[in-house]
């Protein structure tokens, strides 16, 4: 029960990009398409988890005042497999996404979720912790994804979907684009937010 | 820069003195200019109040019941700073307890039921000498009458230690409507140079200048006509601006010189005493005569007759509006003061101050405020107009959301509260609202 | 008893400037310019500025209202922001990509700030820049000048576009620059009419010289010597592109522009500096609208840079 | 070394592809401590120091010890032990991320600790900010850019001009956004933007104004 | 393949290995005191050096911690068993109730008269600044809640006569309001005592009674009626001594204007 709601609460409740507003750099570098989107999703997660689960095996052998220096190599070295692995069967992924695949390293939610999670509970709560947070993560980029390709280019996952006459608003797909829309969403977040918590009370 | 400019797009050079920033508003003058000054009669009672603006507040030393004459000393001043009180009138001593001032605050006063026994003042046999004089004026308790009520001797003994070198004699006159020291200028020039050489005598400065705005030459002229060249007192003429007559800005026009933030025109040499003050002082050396009336501008569109009139201190502003004749039905607003920085009052027993200068009424038209919270939008105007070169409206915005330490920061305290920015303020804002509330304010989150 | 007193604090008396008065005097001396346009380049601009200025209002009313604040449409300023981008397009452009730009405008450029007076960037200049890298196309179209006698609505190039692609049209006289027989944006040609109404604000009281002088003259300055030394380079300059509707209209907008003179004369040549390397080494023809943000971006810092310094103080900390 | 082209590098990376307003590298610092302008110029004068130093680091370490050259340290160690070996067998250049991240880290540790025991003053202005910098993707991002996107490896200087421009691009981006926010904090911000989502918008329309450097050549 | 993997560990073991001496060294040669405060709570955090909490690093989060500038709270990554360890470490507990709270000395609201129109920021200090503020009686709430504002518990509140009232439950007696209301009508009393006097009005009675329903008329009828002599006049006004005062109520009863009332927590009743 306590493992689901590791899980569940990355989703909506802590979501890394619109409420711990943790990882913006990617969320905004590699959302100019769906499949862009869903591919980092894809390779935080593996990270995420991966990395979850060994920092929580070697939690109680790791000295407390080198910790970090040590989740970062962990870290690294997911990160050089999730690398290699796109650049090897995915190349055109790879190279669309570019250096944020190496920069997935100094993702702020997977060392912090090492040291705010990983390090203090054992391997399973560990597991669906980076679990929840990826998948939370990934579909955080998929909505930016879906919101500007669909405007920005009237296509989704590369499909033209608007209709014919439609003119693409380009913008959406450049970074003033990219900025303007988590902007918004991370009002949009805000205001739910605050209704949601008017109706608690 | 200004000046090249002025010239390129062809306004005459003018040689007439100022200071940077200032407003021009319509001044309103010629309702009482020509009039002379007239007394009033006297009233049923008068309230007097002791307060004074530095120092310890002087202890009443009469008490209910007692019969005064004018001119006997009611309180006395409990320490340096302070100057003794003296009764307007004579009469019976009726309370002596708390009473509106203009201001807005409660002081303590002695309210005195008008009686009979007036006696002129004889003059005095001799002239006496510096330090003398700084005596006979705490005696007669003489402040400055220009509006601040600042204690005269306390600022001419400053000076003097100081060692001061020139005496400027306020006669700008800036706010719209008063006439008062112009009317003193032109029908008490002698009393006035008498005064200002007792003034000189006393602070030990070497020359005084007269200062008078361009709007009234006829009384630069007069007293040009009356004192000769090469004497120890020159009139000066400076452009009509407003704040003019605000001390540092009149130091910055004459002398080009910069009174330090926080400091004192004795800093930079220099001593300011507004005009009736150095008629004041005239009296009190010449005739012994304390400081018990003064002459008031009263004016405004409700009133039938407008004038300059020779008010006894504590006369309720309720009786002395009788003698101007009001429109009772047409009265929206009384300003104790001047428009630009007086004090409108929402009752009308508080008393004519030794500094009050004027008391100005506004039509029911003339009264209405838009009461307007828009925004600021940042036009800078406030800037340009600011004699102290505050950046207002960034002041006002720090206020606006509670940061008084940022709005000290930027300079709050330097405010003299003139007014010229909220006069242009397009978004009008009330701006000097806000500076005066978050004066105190601040004072209190500092404690 | 007589009616009750009024009470309020000093001063007691105001000036009669009020902003809805300068914003419509504003509005005001903009028209003629936008009379001219539609004699230039046809009714089409009539529409495109209608479709502005009535999808601003509404949507500033519809945003107050939201909001749950004073519904301020009265004030003139949604009026001038929607006349303003008006004059910023050019006149070929759809009518529903200049109500997406109004929309982006006043919802993005002005209201998410807070409304008038908050806003940071020129709203007017927010929405064009987004219409510019929403539709580079259609943005990029150009109407001929008909008082040119040109009925060719094929391919036509505004004077900046002639000098940086180096096409082979000709390039219209200073003359014809000047009274605005070219092509280029609704309002911007008529470099006579937007002088003449700037002076008129200038002597109202409603600009001051600073950041039009600056900005022009640094424009210039650069002009001839980026171009080797000759002089009418700094006419040219001057004349094509929006500079005069930029430096006097929009470049001076109170909310977005520096309160000191000494940040406006900063501002204005950072301004007319960046317009200059844009229009030179950029790759669009034109920079003043991006030079005008990019300043209004600054323009916090400068203010705190240009703080006056208060009498009597002998010197204000920076950093505050 | 062509004067020119270093100039372009530097302009380029400073204006047209700046860091964080077109390139989205450094965000969270960007975000996080723009929110008053000493504190951002603090940030800024750390983002630039260390950008430099780690561009310089990371060249070294690429060009000698990944890199299979000539130069190669580890071939140039090894040569005499084990004959007939070619620099080809030293090609470590996928551990390129995990290294560098090892090298910005340890560097970022080395300067503080100097600047905390030779100029306290330096390190009350800079030092706090130091370890917020070896997490921020903006230096393993220019790292990443040194070596990997422009066809062939930038020339050691080259590498520190990139490093500096960009330290300088997100100093200035930072500088601009604090003035920016300073400002909102007074402003009437509808209540659900106020805070990131406004800082967000206002990068957009900053990003949105450094469009007009486009294609900027000089 | 073998050899690669022999590389691969020597350069970045080899890398560790100079990176962790050098560092180790310099750390010890270049030690510089901190706060253990600090320190403590810089273990307990994260150590992402995110900036979301808007403090630059984790370091400076820890400071301003440590000076009590910052919410242990605010730590997105760390979230709340962070925030929890924090709180240990600063030892913050819940603040202890005093025994006096606050008390407005005026019930006019708007039953008492309006002498003027007021054009203006609301705001009593604001307003008081302008010829004695828009309320007929001088001494009296000006009733634009500046009381309200300063207090930072919430512990002012309206009653149904638009006065401003002390909560009692929520008052810490922390001065606030004391120090903002500009006719200084807010003293701090006993809270065990339920009897007050109202008003603050120095006026004579008739003066009263043309402006205000319940304002203190100085009949004396209270000084009189209290048995255990704890109330005075001063000034025309009666103030009671609360180290006499016995809570019997008779001065309430015996006050014809209801100045004097039962007053013990929001409410105001006369009895």
């Amino acid at each position: 029960m306590r493992a689901l709601r590791e899980f569940t609460k990355g989703i909506i409740e802590r979501n890394p990009i619109f409420v711990l507003m943790l990882g913006l750099c990617p969320a905004l570098a590699v959302s100019t398409s769906v499949t862009d989107a869903v591919g980092m999703g894809l390779a935080t997660t593996f990270v995420l988890v991966c990395s979850n689960v060994s920092i929580s095996i070697i939690r109680k052998i790791i000295p407390y005042r080198v910790r970090i220096p040590c989740y970062i190599v962990v870290i690294a070295s997911f990160v050089t497999i999730v690398k290699l692995a796109l650049n090897a069967y995915l190349p055109d992924l790879y190279k669309s996404l570019g250096i944020f695949v190496p920069l997935i390293v100094v993702n702020c939610i997977i060392l912090g979720r090492a040291e705010a999670f990983a390090s203090r509970n054992g391997v399973g709560l560990s597991f669906m912790d980076g679990l929840g947070m990826g998948v939370g993560f990934g579909l955080g980029l998929v909505l930016m994804g879906f919101i500007r390709e669909v405007i920005g280019a009237g296509e989704l996952c590369h499909l033209r979907v608007l209709w014919k006459g439609y003119e693409p608003m380009l913008v959406m797909t450049q970074p003033p684009g990219a900025f303007l829309v988590l902007g918004f969403l991370l009002g949009l977040f805000n205001l739910l937010h605050r209704n949601l918590k008017k109706s608690k009370d | 820069m200004f000046a090249a400019v002025w010239k390129a797009i062809g306004m005459p050079a003018t040689k007439l003195r100022s200071f940077m920033g200032g407003i021009h508003p319509l001044k309103r003058k010629e309702l009482t200019r020509e009039r002379p000054i007239e007394p009033i009669p006297l009233p049923g009672k008068v309230v007097i109040p002791l307060f004074q603006p530095a120092g310890k507040e002087p202890r009443p030393i009469v008490s209910k019941g007692d019969i005064v004459t004018a001119g006997q000393v009611i309180a006395e001043p409990q320490d340096g700073r302070g100057v003794f009180v003296h009764s307007s009138v004579c009469g019976k001593v009726k309370k002596v307890g708390r009473f509106p001032f203009p201001a807005g605050f409660f002081v303590t006063a002695a309210e005195v039921e008008v009686g009979e026994g007036e006696k002129p003042f004889p003059p005095m046999e001799r002239t006496p000498e510096g330090p003398e004089i700084i005596e006979i004026i705490r005696n007669a308790g003489i402040v400055g009458m220009g509006g601040a009520g600042f204690p005269t001797h306390f600022k001419l003994k400053g000076a003097r230690e100081a060692g001061v070198e020139f005496l400027l004699v306020n006669g700008a006159e800036c706010e719209p409507y008063l006439t008062a020291d112009y009317r003193v200028l032109m029908e008490r020039t002698e009393d006035l140079i008498s005064g200002t050489k007792l003034l000189l005598k006393a602070s030990g400065a070497k020359r005084a200048y007269v200062a008078v705005e361009s709007d009234k030459k006829d009384a630069y002229d007069r007293l040009g006509g009356m004192v000769p060249d090469d004497d120890v007192i020159k009139p000066v003429l400076l452009r009509a601006k407003y704040p003019q007559g605000s001390e540092k800005q009149l130091i910055e026009a004459v002398l080009k010189r910069e009174v330090p933030a926080g400091g004192l025109p004795a800093d930079v040499g220099v001593l300011v005493q507004n005009v009736s003050t150095a008629c004041a002082v005239h009296d009190a050396v010449a005739f012994g005569k304390p400081l018990i009336e003064r002459v008031v501008t009263l004016s405004g569109t409700p009133l039938k007759r407008p004038g300059n009139y020779l008010v006894r201190i504590g006369t309720l502003i309720e009786d002395l509006m009788e003698a101007a004749g009001p429109d009772r039905d047409n009265i929206g607003k009384v300003i104790v003061g001047g428009p630009m920085m007086g004090f409108s009052m929402s009752r009308l027993d508080v008393p004519v101050a030794r500094e009050t200068t004027g008391v100005v009424l506004l039509s029911r038209v003339e009264a209405e405020v838009e009461p307007s919270h828009q925004s600021c939008v940042r036009c800078g105007k406030c800037l340009y107009v600011c004699p102290m070169f505050l950046p207002t409206s960034e002041i006002c915005i720090a206020v606006e959301r509670g940061d008084y330490a940022l709005a000290v920061k930027l300079g709050l305290e330097n405010c003299m509260e003139c007014g010229s920015c909220a006069y242009v303020c397009p978004s009008r804002r009330p701006l000097v609202q806000w500076i005066k509330t978050a004066k105190l304010f601040a004072k209190k989150v500092k404690k | 008893m007589s009616p009750k007193l009024a009470i309020s604090i000093s001063p007691h008396i105001r000036t009669r400037e009020t902003v809805p008065r300068i914003m419509w005097t504003v509005v005001l001396v903009l028209l003629p310019a936008g009379i001219f346009s539609c004699l230039n380049f046809g009714w089409h601009v009539l529409s495109v500025i209608a479709a502005c200025v009535i999808t601003a209002v509404v949507l500033e009313a519809l945003i107050q209202k939201l909001r749950g604040k004073e519904i301020t449409i009265s004030d003139g300023s949604a009026v001038l922001t929607g006349l303003l981008l008006a004059y910023n397009l050019s006149p070929a452009l759809p009518i529903w990509m200049a109500i997406i730009g109004t929309v982006v405008a006043i919802a993005i450029g002005k209201h998410a700030f807070g409304g008038l007076g908050h806003n940071i960037w020129n709203p007017a200049l927010v929405g064009r820049a987004f219409l510019m890298a929403a539709y580079p196309g259609a943005m990029t179209t150009w109407f001929p000048s008909r008082l040119a006698g040109a009925v060719d609505a094929m391919t036509y190039a505004t004077p900046l576009n002639v000098i940086k692609q180096s096409l082979p049209q000709s390039l219209p006289s200073l003359g014809e620059m000047f009274f605005g027989i070219r092509g280029g944006c609704i309002g911007e040609t008529c470099c006579l009419l937007l002088l003449l109404g700037g002076l008129f604000l200038l002597w109202k009281g409603y600009i001051t010289w600073h950041i039009p002088v600056a900005f022009l003259g640094s424009l210039a300055c650069f002009a001839v010597i980026a171009s080797g030394g000759k002089p009418q380079a700094a006419v040219f300059a001057i004349c094509a592109g929006g500079a005069m509707l930029g430096s006097i209209y929009m470049a001076t907008d109170y909310v977005t522009s520096p309160v000191s003179v000494r940040g406006m004369l900063i501002f204005g040549i950072g301004c007319g500096i960046i317009t200059g390397v844009i229009r030179k080494w950029g790759g669009y023809p034109e920079g003043v609208c991006y030079a005008i943000l990019l300043m209004n971006s600054a323009t916090p810092l400068i203010d705190r840079l240009t703080l006056p310094r208060a009498y009597g103080e002998a010197k204000r900390k920076v950093w505050v | 070394m062509d004067f020119g082209e270093l100039m372009s590098i530097f302009i380029g990376v400073i204006l047209v592809n700046n860091f964080v307003l077109s390139r989205f590298l450094g965000l969270c610092p960007y975000i996080g401590v723009s929110r008053d302008t000493s504190s951002a110029a603090g940030m800024g004068m750390a983002v630039i120091f260390v950008m430099t130093m780690a561009s310089a680091a990371t060249w070294f370490v690429y060009n000698y010890m990944l890199l299979p050259n000539e130069n190669n340290v580890l071939y140039l160690l090894f040569r005499k032990m084990i004959p007939g070996i070619t620099p080809e067998s030293f090609d470590l250049s996928y551990l390129e991320t995990i290294a560098f991240i090892l090298v910005i880290a340890g560097l970022v540790q080395l300067v503080e600790m100097f600047i905390a025991k030779f100029s306290p003053a330096l390190y009350r202005a800079l030092g706090i900010y130091l370890p917020l910098i070896t997490t921020n993707c903006a230096v393993l991002g220019v790292a990443q850019l040194n070596i990997a996107f422009s066809g062939q490896p930038f020339s050691l200087l080259k590498c520190v001009v990139q490093g500096a421009g960009a330290g300088v691009g997100f100093m200035i981006a930072m500088l601009l956004l604090s003035g920016i926010r300073e400002r909102l904090e007074l402003a009437d911000v509808p209540p659900s933007l106020k805070g990131v989502p406004i800082a967000f918008i206002c990068a957009g329309l900053m990003s949105l104004a450094f469009f007009g450097f486009m294609g900027l050549k000089i | 393949m073998n050899q690669i993997v022999i590389y691969s560990v020597v350069v970045l073991g080899g890398m560790g290995l100079v990176i962790g001496l050098l560092l180790s060294v310099v750390s010890r040669a270049l030690a510089v005191k901190t706060d253990p405060n600090v320190q403590k709570i810089l273990e307990a955090l994260p150590n992402v050096n995110c900036g979301a909490c808007g403090y630059p690093g984790c370091q400076g989060f820890a400071e301003a911690i440590a000076k009590g500038e910052a919410d242990p709270a605010a730590c997105a990554p760390g979230g709340q068993q962070v925030a929890d360890e924090i709180a240990e470490i600063m030892g913050l507990e819940a603040r202890e109730k005093e025994k006096v709270v606050a008390i407005i000395h005026c019930r006019g609201g708007s039953k008492c008269g309006k002498a003027a129109t007021y054009y203006g920021l609301e705001s009593c200090t604001s307003a008081n600044l302008a010829g004695f503020g828009p309320s007929a009686c001088v001494f009296g709430c000006l009733a634009m809640y500046d009381c309200i504002h300063a207090c930072p518990f919430d512990a002012i509140c309206l009653d149904e006569n638009e006065m401003a009232v002390v909560d009692r439950e929520k008052c810490v007696a922390c001065g606030k309001c004391i120090e903002i209301c500009p006719r200084s009508l807010i003293e701090l009393v006993p809270v065990d005592k339920n009897y007050h006097v109202l008003c603050s009005s120095k006026d004579r009675g008739k003066a009263v009674t043309s402006i205000c329903e319940v304002g203190c008329i100085g009949c004396t009828k209270c000084v009189k009626a209290c048995p255990s002599d704890a109330i005075h006049m001063e000034e025309g006004l009666a103030v009671i001594d609360y180290e006499k005062c016995t809570n019997c109520g008779a001065c309430a009863e015996a006050c014809p204007v209801g100045a004097i009332s039962f007053f013990a927590g929001k409410e105001v009743s006369t009895v």
